[in-house]
Protein backbone atom coordinates (compact mmCIF):
# COMPACT_ATOMS: atom_id res chain seq x y z
CA UNK A 1 0.00 0.00 0.00
CA UNK A 2 1.68 3.53 -1.25
CA UNK A 3 1.28 5.92 0.57
CA UNK A 4 0.67 9.65 -0.76
CA UNK A 5 3.16 11.80 0.97
CA UNK A 6 -0.01 14.52 2.34
CA UNK A 7 -1.55 11.64 3.85
CA UNK A 8 -1.22 11.55 7.81
CA UNK A 9 -2.09 9.33 10.59
CA UNK A 10 -3.63 10.30 13.34
CA UNK A 11 -5.11 9.08 16.40
CA UNK A 12 -8.57 9.60 16.44
CA UNK A 13 -10.84 9.27 19.65
CA UNK A 14 -14.81 9.40 20.39
CA UNK A 15 -16.41 10.37 23.10
CA UNK A 16 -20.26 9.94 24.55
CA UNK A 17 -23.21 9.27 22.03
CA UNK A 18 -20.42 9.86 19.20
CA UNK A 19 -18.73 7.07 20.28
CA UNK A 20 -21.62 4.69 20.71
CA UNK A 21 -22.86 5.79 17.37
CA UNK A 22 -19.31 4.78 15.55
CA UNK A 23 -18.99 1.94 17.66
CA UNK A 24 -15.25 2.70 19.03
CA UNK A 25 -13.84 4.52 21.19
CA UNK A 26 -10.26 5.41 20.04
CA UNK A 27 -8.62 4.44 16.35
CA UNK A 28 -5.77 4.95 14.26
CA UNK A 29 -6.95 7.01 10.87
CA UNK A 30 -5.09 7.79 7.83
CA UNK A 31 -6.59 11.62 6.60
CA UNK A 32 -6.80 11.79 2.81
CA UNK A 33 -4.46 14.37 1.60
CA UNK A 34 -7.87 16.69 0.42
CA UNK A 35 -8.93 16.73 4.09
CA UNK A 36 -7.49 19.92 5.18
CA UNK A 37 -9.48 21.16 8.35
CA UNK A 38 -11.75 20.00 10.99
CA UNK A 39 -14.75 20.34 9.39
CA UNK A 40 -13.48 18.36 6.29
CA UNK A 41 -12.37 14.79 8.68
CA UNK A 42 -15.76 15.21 9.87
CA UNK A 43 -17.68 15.35 6.73
CA UNK A 44 -15.21 12.29 5.55
CA UNK A 45 -15.81 10.59 8.66
CA UNK A 46 -19.37 10.14 6.91
CA UNK A 47 -18.21 7.98 4.32
CA UNK A 48 -16.66 5.46 6.46
CA UNK A 49 -19.46 3.18 7.17
CA UNK A 50 -22.87 3.41 8.32
CA UNK A 51 -22.18 3.99 12.63
CA UNK A 52 -19.77 6.64 10.97
CA UNK A 53 -22.31 8.27 8.44
CA UNK A 54 -24.37 8.51 11.90
CA UNK A 55 -22.60 9.54 14.12
CA UNK A 56 -21.35 12.43 11.64
CA UNK A 57 -24.76 12.69 10.63
CA UNK A 58 -24.91 16.39 11.25
CA UNK A 59 -21.41 17.76 11.31
CA UNK A 60 -22.80 20.92 13.53
CA UNK A 61 -23.86 19.03 16.14
CA UNK A 62 -20.00 18.01 16.99
CA UNK A 63 -17.20 19.39 18.82
CA UNK A 64 -13.82 18.48 18.38
CA UNK A 65 -10.21 18.95 19.65
CA UNK A 66 -6.87 19.05 18.24
CA UNK A 67 -4.50 17.50 21.06
CA UNK A 68 -6.57 18.26 24.12
CA UNK A 69 -7.23 21.84 22.74
CA UNK A 70 -10.90 22.91 21.52
CA UNK A 71 -10.85 23.96 18.19
CA UNK A 72 -13.47 25.21 15.38
CA UNK A 73 -14.98 23.44 11.54
CA UNK A 74 -12.58 25.41 10.26
CA UNK A 75 -9.46 24.64 11.71
CA UNK A 76 -6.63 23.30 9.95
CA UNK A 77 -5.67 19.82 11.05
CA UNK A 78 -1.99 20.33 10.61
CA UNK A 79 0.86 18.25 12.19
CA UNK A 80 -2.14 17.00 14.65
CA UNK A 81 -1.44 14.36 16.60
CA UNK A 82 -4.92 13.40 18.34
CA UNK A 83 -8.04 14.58 17.24
CA UNK A 84 -11.36 14.41 19.39
CA UNK A 85 -14.95 14.43 18.43
CA UNK A 86 -17.58 14.43 20.77
CA UNK A 87 -21.13 16.27 21.48
CA UNK A 88 -21.78 19.50 23.55
CA UNK A 89 -20.25 19.16 26.73
CA UNK A 90 -22.44 18.44 29.87
CA UNK A 91 -20.60 18.25 32.93
CA UNK A 92 -20.65 20.46 36.03
CA UNK B 1 -4.64 25.85 42.39
CA UNK B 2 -4.88 21.78 41.90
CA UNK B 3 -7.84 20.32 39.77
CA UNK B 4 -8.66 16.07 39.80
CA UNK B 5 -11.06 13.79 38.26
CA UNK B 6 -12.04 11.40 39.97
CA UNK B 7 -14.59 8.25 40.82
CA UNK B 8 -14.21 8.71 44.59
CA UNK B 9 -16.56 11.57 46.24
CA UNK B 10 -14.94 14.31 48.56
CA UNK B 11 -15.23 16.13 51.87
CA UNK B 12 -15.97 19.43 51.76
CA UNK B 13 -14.33 20.29 55.35
CA UNK B 14 -10.87 18.65 54.48
CA UNK B 15 -10.73 20.14 51.36
CA UNK B 16 -12.08 23.51 52.17
CA UNK B 17 -8.99 23.07 55.20
CA UNK B 18 -6.71 21.65 53.26
CA UNK B 19 -6.54 25.00 50.99
CA UNK B 20 -6.90 27.69 53.67
CA UNK B 21 -5.37 26.52 57.28
CA UNK B 22 -2.09 27.68 56.36
CA UNK B 23 -2.78 31.17 54.91
CA UNK B 24 -4.48 33.48 57.24
CA UNK B 25 -4.10 36.50 54.17
CA UNK B 26 -7.71 34.45 53.09
CA UNK B 27 -10.68 36.25 54.62
CA UNK B 28 -13.50 34.56 52.04
CA UNK B 29 -14.32 30.94 50.76
CA UNK B 30 -16.72 30.59 47.82
CA UNK B 31 -17.52 27.13 47.53
CA UNK B 32 -19.91 24.97 44.91
CA UNK B 33 -21.23 22.09 44.63
CA UNK B 34 -23.23 20.33 42.07
CA UNK B 35 -25.33 17.12 42.90
CA UNK B 36 -27.59 14.81 41.32
CA UNK B 37 -31.30 15.57 41.46
CA UNK B 38 -33.69 13.03 42.05
CA UNK B 39 -35.56 14.40 38.35
CA UNK B 40 -34.60 15.15 35.15
CA UNK B 41 -37.00 16.83 32.70
CA UNK B 42 -39.85 15.97 34.84
CA UNK B 43 -38.46 12.24 35.03
CA UNK B 44 -37.67 10.49 37.89
CA UNK B 45 -33.36 9.63 37.50
CA UNK B 46 -32.42 6.26 38.76
CA UNK B 47 -28.48 6.96 37.76
CA UNK B 48 -26.48 8.83 36.10
CA UNK B 49 -23.29 7.99 34.37
CA UNK B 50 -19.91 10.48 33.83
CA UNK B 51 -17.82 10.16 30.72
CA UNK B 52 -14.71 12.06 30.46
CA UNK B 53 -11.81 12.79 27.97
CA UNK B 54 -8.73 11.22 29.86
CA UNK B 55 -5.95 13.99 29.58
CA UNK B 56 -8.25 16.69 28.23
CA UNK B 57 -10.16 17.46 30.78
CA UNK B 58 -7.60 17.86 33.52
CA UNK B 59 -5.99 20.40 30.89
CA UNK B 60 -9.06 21.88 30.31
CA UNK B 61 -9.77 22.05 34.41
CA UNK B 62 -6.44 23.85 34.94
CA UNK B 63 -6.35 26.27 32.14
CA UNK B 64 -9.88 27.71 33.72
CA UNK B 65 -8.70 27.17 36.92
CA UNK B 66 -5.82 29.42 35.87
CA UNK B 67 -7.78 31.90 34.41
CA UNK B 68 -9.80 32.50 37.59
CA UNK B 69 -6.84 32.82 39.99
CA UNK B 70 -5.40 35.61 37.34
CA UNK B 71 -8.86 37.28 36.72
CA UNK B 72 -10.27 37.43 40.44
CA UNK B 73 -7.06 37.11 42.05
CA UNK B 74 -7.34 34.08 44.39
CA UNK B 75 -5.10 32.78 47.31
CA UNK B 76 -5.65 29.15 46.53
CA UNK B 77 -8.80 27.36 44.39
CA UNK B 78 -9.42 23.76 44.21
CA UNK B 79 -11.93 22.14 41.19
CA UNK B 80 -12.53 18.31 41.87
CA UNK B 81 -14.87 16.94 39.22
CA UNK B 82 -16.36 12.86 39.61
CA UNK B 83 -16.51 10.45 37.02
CA UNK B 84 -18.43 6.87 36.45
CA UNK B 85 -21.85 5.55 38.04
CA UNK B 86 -23.44 7.93 40.11
CA UNK B 87 -26.97 8.37 42.43
CA UNK B 88 -29.84 10.71 42.86
CA UNK B 89 -28.02 13.13 45.96
CA UNK B 90 -24.19 12.54 44.75
CA UNK B 91 -22.07 14.85 44.86
CA UNK B 92 -21.06 15.55 41.14
CA UNK B 93 -18.49 18.30 41.04
CA UNK B 94 -17.19 20.59 44.07
CA UNK B 95 -15.23 24.66 42.87
CA UNK B 96 -13.79 26.48 45.76
CA UNK B 97 -12.07 30.12 45.52
CA UNK B 98 -10.26 31.66 48.80
CA UNK B 99 -9.79 35.27 48.16
CA UNK B 100 -8.51 38.16 50.72
CA UNK B 101 -12.07 39.73 50.10
CA UNK B 102 -15.70 38.03 49.42
CA UNK B 103 -16.73 39.50 45.81
CA UNK B 104 -13.98 38.25 44.08
CA UNK B 105 -14.03 34.86 46.31
CA UNK B 106 -18.07 34.17 44.85
CA UNK B 107 -18.03 35.64 41.33
CA UNK B 108 -14.80 33.35 40.96
CA UNK B 109 -16.98 30.67 41.29
CA UNK B 110 -19.69 31.59 39.59
CA UNK B 111 -16.68 31.75 36.46
CA UNK B 112 -15.58 28.80 37.21
CA UNK B 113 -18.82 26.54 37.10
CA UNK B 114 -19.99 28.48 33.64
CA UNK B 115 -16.90 27.92 31.95
CA UNK B 116 -16.59 24.47 33.32
CA UNK B 117 -20.19 23.89 32.57
CA UNK B 118 -19.28 24.95 28.46
CA UNK B 119 -15.99 24.14 28.33
CA UNK B 120 -14.51 21.32 30.09
CA UNK B 121 -14.99 17.61 27.91
CA UNK B 122 -17.36 15.69 30.55
CA UNK B 123 -20.71 14.41 29.25
CA UNK B 124 -23.60 12.61 31.54
CA UNK B 125 -25.81 10.16 30.78
CA UNK B 126 -29.12 9.90 32.24
CA UNK B 127 -30.92 6.76 33.35
CA UNK B 128 -34.48 6.93 34.21
CA UNK B 129 -36.68 4.54 35.94
CA UNK B 130 -37.60 2.94 32.93
CA UNK B 131 -33.97 1.72 32.55
CA UNK B 132 -34.25 3.65 29.38
CA UNK B 133 -30.68 5.40 29.29
CA UNK B 134 -30.15 8.99 26.95
CA UNK B 135 -27.27 11.66 26.87
CA UNK B 136 -27.82 14.82 28.40
CA UNK B 137 -28.48 17.50 25.95
CA UNK B 138 -26.21 20.99 26.56
CA UNK B 139 -28.41 24.03 27.26
CA UNK B 140 -27.84 27.10 25.82
CA UNK B 141 -28.09 29.11 28.86
CA UNK B 142 -24.73 27.64 29.71
CA UNK B 143 -23.92 29.39 26.98
CA UNK B 144 -24.94 32.20 27.36
CA UNK B 145 -24.18 32.70 31.08
CA UNK B 146 -20.40 32.00 30.28
CA UNK B 147 -20.90 34.67 27.42
CA UNK B 148 -21.34 36.65 30.50
CA UNK B 149 -17.86 36.96 31.24
CA UNK B 150 -17.15 37.49 27.75
CA UNK B 151 -16.27 35.15 25.04
CA UNK B 152 -12.30 33.85 25.18
CA UNK B 153 -11.12 35.30 28.32
CA UNK B 154 -10.46 31.75 29.88
CA UNK C 1 -34.46 27.74 57.00
CA UNK C 2 -32.13 28.54 60.55
CA UNK C 3 -30.07 31.07 61.84
CA UNK C 4 -27.81 30.61 64.67
CA UNK C 5 -25.33 33.28 66.66
CA UNK C 6 -22.60 31.28 68.59
CA UNK C 7 -19.55 31.12 70.18
CA UNK C 8 -18.39 28.26 69.32
CA UNK C 9 -17.14 27.13 65.81
CA UNK C 10 -19.06 25.48 62.93
CA UNK C 11 -18.37 22.33 60.62
CA UNK C 12 -18.75 23.10 56.82
CA UNK C 13 -19.65 19.84 55.73
CA UNK C 14 -22.17 18.49 58.57
CA UNK C 15 -23.77 21.97 58.18
CA UNK C 16 -24.27 21.14 54.30
CA UNK C 17 -24.90 17.25 54.99
CA UNK C 18 -27.81 18.34 57.65
CA UNK C 19 -29.16 20.97 55.12
CA UNK C 20 -29.10 19.03 51.43
CA UNK C 21 -28.46 15.42 52.65
CA UNK C 22 -32.56 14.39 52.52
CA UNK C 23 -33.98 16.04 49.70
CA UNK C 24 -32.65 14.88 46.07
CA UNK C 25 -34.60 18.48 44.65
CA UNK C 26 -31.15 20.05 45.66
CA UNK C 27 -28.52 20.13 42.62
CA UNK C 28 -26.65 22.70 43.60
CA UNK C 29 -25.12 24.26 46.74
CA UNK C 30 -23.40 27.38 47.40
CA UNK C 31 -21.44 28.60 50.63
CA UNK C 32 -19.33 31.20 51.74
CA UNK C 33 -17.05 31.05 54.87
CA UNK C 34 -15.48 34.70 56.04
CA UNK C 35 -12.65 34.20 58.28
CA UNK C 36 -10.31 36.57 60.40
CA UNK C 37 -7.75 37.53 58.58
CA UNK C 38 -4.02 38.16 59.80
CA UNK C 39 -3.27 41.84 58.58
CA UNK C 40 -5.74 44.57 58.92
CA UNK C 41 -5.36 47.91 57.13
CA UNK C 42 -1.55 46.82 57.01
CA UNK C 43 -0.79 46.16 60.41
CA UNK C 44 -0.45 42.95 62.35
CA UNK C 45 -3.78 41.65 63.91
CA UNK C 46 -3.94 40.13 67.65
CA UNK C 47 -7.08 39.04 67.97
CA UNK C 48 -11.01 40.31 67.07
CA UNK C 49 -14.35 40.65 69.45
CA UNK C 50 -17.34 40.37 68.19
CA UNK C 51 -20.25 42.23 69.91
CA UNK C 52 -23.72 41.56 68.71
CA UNK C 53 -27.38 43.26 69.48
CA UNK C 54 -29.15 39.83 71.16
CA UNK C 55 -32.70 39.43 70.07
CA UNK C 56 -31.99 41.83 67.16
CA UNK C 57 -29.80 39.84 65.61
CA UNK C 58 -31.37 36.74 65.40
CA UNK C 59 -34.48 38.50 63.99
CA UNK C 60 -32.29 40.56 61.09
CA UNK C 61 -30.67 37.22 60.43
CA UNK C 62 -34.19 35.36 59.91
CA UNK C 63 -35.50 38.50 58.03
CA UNK C 64 -32.49 38.85 55.50
CA UNK C 65 -32.68 34.87 54.99
CA UNK C 66 -36.57 34.76 54.03
CA UNK C 67 -35.68 37.16 51.74
CA UNK C 68 -33.20 35.61 50.03
CA UNK C 69 -35.36 32.60 50.31
CA UNK C 70 -38.08 33.94 48.59
CA UNK C 71 -35.98 35.76 46.08
CA UNK C 72 -33.98 32.96 45.24
CA UNK C 73 -36.71 30.43 45.17
CA UNK C 74 -33.68 28.25 47.76
CA UNK C 75 -34.64 24.91 48.39
CA UNK C 76 -32.55 25.51 51.96
CA UNK C 77 -30.87 27.58 53.74
CA UNK C 78 -28.84 28.31 56.93
CA UNK C 79 -26.51 31.42 58.77
CA UNK C 80 -24.15 30.99 61.29
CA UNK C 81 -22.61 33.66 62.75
CA UNK C 82 -19.83 33.89 65.47
CA UNK C 83 -19.46 36.42 68.40
CA UNK C 84 -16.55 36.44 71.48
CA UNK C 85 -13.15 36.23 71.05
CA UNK C 86 -11.03 35.45 67.73
CA UNK C 87 -7.85 34.41 66.32
CA UNK C 88 -6.39 35.39 63.01
CA UNK C 89 -7.55 31.90 60.56
CA UNK C 90 -10.84 31.61 62.90
CA UNK C 91 -14.15 31.39 60.80
CA UNK C 92 -16.47 34.41 61.40
CA UNK C 93 -19.60 33.62 59.60
CA UNK C 94 -20.98 30.90 57.50
CA UNK C 95 -23.85 31.03 54.87
CA UNK C 96 -25.20 28.33 52.86
CA UNK C 97 -27.89 28.64 50.05
CA UNK C 98 -29.36 25.08 48.12
CA UNK C 99 -31.07 25.47 44.95
CA UNK C 100 -32.52 23.22 41.98
CA UNK C 101 -30.12 25.20 40.26
CA UNK C 102 -26.83 26.93 40.42
CA UNK C 103 -26.87 30.21 39.71
CA UNK C 104 -29.50 30.76 42.14
CA UNK C 105 -27.56 29.40 44.48
CA UNK C 106 -24.18 31.67 43.83
CA UNK C 107 -26.37 34.79 43.96
CA UNK C 108 -28.37 34.05 46.75
CA UNK C 109 -25.22 33.67 48.57
CA UNK C 110 -23.45 37.33 47.32
CA UNK C 111 -27.25 38.93 48.27
CA UNK C 112 -26.96 37.12 51.95
CA UNK C 113 -23.16 38.37 52.45
CA UNK C 114 -24.55 41.63 51.40
CA UNK C 115 -27.05 42.32 53.51
CA UNK C 116 -25.57 40.69 56.25
CA UNK C 117 -22.87 42.94 56.08
CA UNK C 118 -25.02 45.69 55.91
CA UNK C 119 -27.73 45.13 58.43
CA UNK C 120 -27.55 42.39 60.87
CA UNK C 121 -25.95 44.21 64.02
CA UNK C 122 -22.71 42.87 64.73
CA UNK C 123 -20.06 44.77 65.91
CA UNK C 124 -15.74 43.83 65.12
CA UNK C 125 -12.72 45.37 67.78
CA UNK C 126 -9.97 44.13 66.50
CA UNK C 127 -6.72 44.32 68.57
CA UNK C 128 -3.29 44.94 66.96
CA UNK C 129 0.08 43.48 67.66
CA UNK C 130 0.80 46.63 69.86
CA UNK C 131 -2.52 45.52 72.37
CA UNK C 132 -4.29 48.62 71.07
CA UNK C 133 -8.07 47.73 70.23
CA UNK C 134 -9.94 49.46 67.61
CA UNK C 135 -13.58 49.47 66.56
CA UNK C 136 -14.05 48.54 63.07
CA UNK C 137 -15.33 50.97 60.53
CA UNK C 138 -18.21 50.12 58.32
CA UNK C 139 -17.70 50.24 54.72
CA UNK C 140 -18.95 52.44 51.96
CA UNK C 141 -18.18 49.96 49.59
CA UNK C 142 -20.15 47.32 51.61
CA UNK C 143 -23.53 49.62 51.28
CA UNK C 144 -22.15 50.22 47.79
CA UNK C 145 -22.64 46.39 47.20
CA UNK C 146 -26.18 45.74 48.67
CA UNK C 147 -27.41 48.28 46.54
CA UNK C 148 -26.86 46.27 43.75
CA UNK C 149 -29.64 44.63 44.94
CA UNK C 150 -31.89 47.62 45.01
CA UNK C 151 -32.72 48.75 48.17
CA UNK C 152 -35.15 48.16 50.80
CA UNK C 153 -35.74 44.52 49.17
CA UNK C 154 -34.88 42.66 52.28
CA UNK D 1 -41.76 63.74 91.41
CA UNK D 2 -43.98 64.16 88.85
CA UNK D 3 -44.74 62.27 85.48
CA UNK D 4 -46.24 64.08 82.78
CA UNK D 5 -48.67 62.04 80.88
CA UNK D 6 -46.59 62.18 78.35
CA UNK D 7 -42.75 61.34 79.37
CA UNK D 8 -42.14 57.69 78.18
CA UNK D 9 -40.28 55.20 80.01
CA UNK D 10 -37.91 52.89 77.70
CA UNK D 11 -35.21 50.71 78.04
CA UNK D 12 -32.39 51.84 75.83
CA UNK D 13 -29.56 49.92 74.87
CA UNK D 14 -26.07 51.17 73.50
CA UNK D 15 -23.53 48.83 71.55
CA UNK D 16 -19.61 48.63 70.37
CA UNK D 17 -18.11 52.51 70.52
CA UNK D 18 -21.55 53.77 71.84
CA UNK D 19 -21.75 51.39 75.06
CA UNK D 20 -18.04 52.14 75.65
CA UNK D 21 -18.43 56.42 75.53
CA UNK D 22 -21.54 56.30 77.63
CA UNK D 23 -20.10 53.56 80.24
CA UNK D 24 -23.76 51.32 80.16
CA UNK D 25 -24.92 48.78 77.86
CA UNK D 26 -28.26 49.42 78.99
CA UNK D 27 -30.56 51.69 80.79
CA UNK D 28 -34.17 52.98 81.59
CA UNK D 29 -35.05 56.37 80.28
CA UNK D 30 -37.89 58.74 80.79
CA UNK D 31 -38.27 60.37 77.81
CA UNK D 32 -39.14 64.14 77.80
CA UNK D 33 -42.62 64.73 76.09
CA UNK D 34 -40.84 66.94 73.93
CA UNK D 35 -38.80 64.50 72.10
CA UNK D 36 -40.75 62.92 69.51
CA UNK D 37 -38.21 61.03 67.15
CA UNK D 38 -34.95 58.94 67.36
CA UNK D 39 -33.02 62.15 65.94
CA UNK D 40 -34.23 64.15 68.76
CA UNK D 41 -33.65 61.31 71.71
CA UNK D 42 -30.03 61.24 70.18
CA UNK D 43 -29.66 64.98 70.53
CA UNK D 44 -31.54 65.05 74.26
CA UNK D 45 -28.76 62.42 75.11
CA UNK D 46 -25.75 64.87 74.55
CA UNK D 47 -27.11 66.82 77.70
CA UNK D 48 -26.98 63.66 80.03
CA UNK D 49 -23.11 63.64 80.81
CA UNK D 50 -19.58 63.76 79.38
CA UNK D 51 -20.16 60.22 78.57
CA UNK D 52 -23.62 60.55 76.27
CA UNK D 53 -22.27 64.03 75.04
CA UNK D 54 -18.95 62.12 73.30
CA UNK D 55 -21.00 59.94 72.10
CA UNK D 56 -23.87 61.26 70.91
CA UNK D 57 -21.36 64.40 68.83
CA UNK D 58 -21.98 63.53 65.80
CA UNK D 59 -25.61 62.00 65.58
CA UNK D 60 -25.03 61.26 61.69
CA UNK D 61 -22.26 58.50 62.72
CA UNK D 62 -25.50 56.72 65.11
CA UNK D 63 -27.45 54.10 63.50
CA UNK D 64 -30.71 52.84 65.38
CA UNK D 65 -32.91 50.84 66.59
CA UNK D 66 -36.82 50.63 67.85
CA UNK D 67 -37.92 47.01 69.17
CA UNK D 68 -35.11 45.40 66.90
CA UNK D 69 -36.01 46.75 63.80
CA UNK D 70 -33.39 49.65 61.86
CA UNK D 71 -35.41 53.17 61.98
CA UNK D 72 -34.35 56.42 60.79
CA UNK D 73 -33.56 59.56 63.00
CA UNK D 74 -36.80 61.04 61.49
CA UNK D 75 -38.80 58.02 63.09
CA UNK D 76 -41.34 58.35 65.86
CA UNK D 77 -40.54 57.16 69.34
CA UNK D 78 -44.20 56.02 69.50
CA UNK D 79 -44.81 53.29 71.64
CA UNK D 80 -41.01 51.82 71.74
CA UNK D 81 -40.30 49.53 74.05
CA UNK D 82 -36.52 49.20 73.75
CA UNK D 83 -34.44 51.91 72.13
CA UNK D 84 -30.56 50.62 70.07
CA UNK D 85 -27.91 53.15 69.69
CA UNK D 86 -24.72 52.16 67.68
CA UNK D 87 -22.04 52.59 65.13
CA UNK D 88 -23.19 51.61 61.36
CA UNK D 89 -22.74 47.63 61.60
CA UNK D 90 -19.34 45.67 60.38
CA UNK D 91 -20.39 42.04 61.04
CA UNK D 92 -19.63 39.29 58.39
Amino acid sequence: MSTNENAREVTVRYFAWVREKVGLSEERVTVPPDVKTIGDLARWMQSRGDGYASAFAKPDAIRAAIDHKHVQALTQIGAAREIGFFPPVTGG
Amino acid sequence: MSVSVQEADFDLSAEVAALSDADTGIGAIATFIGKVRGEAHGNKLQSMSLEHYPGMTEAELARIEAAAVARFHLTASRIIHRIGALQPGDNIVLVIACAPHRHNAISACDFLMDYLKTEAPFWKKETGGDGHGSWVDARETDDAARSRWHSGDA
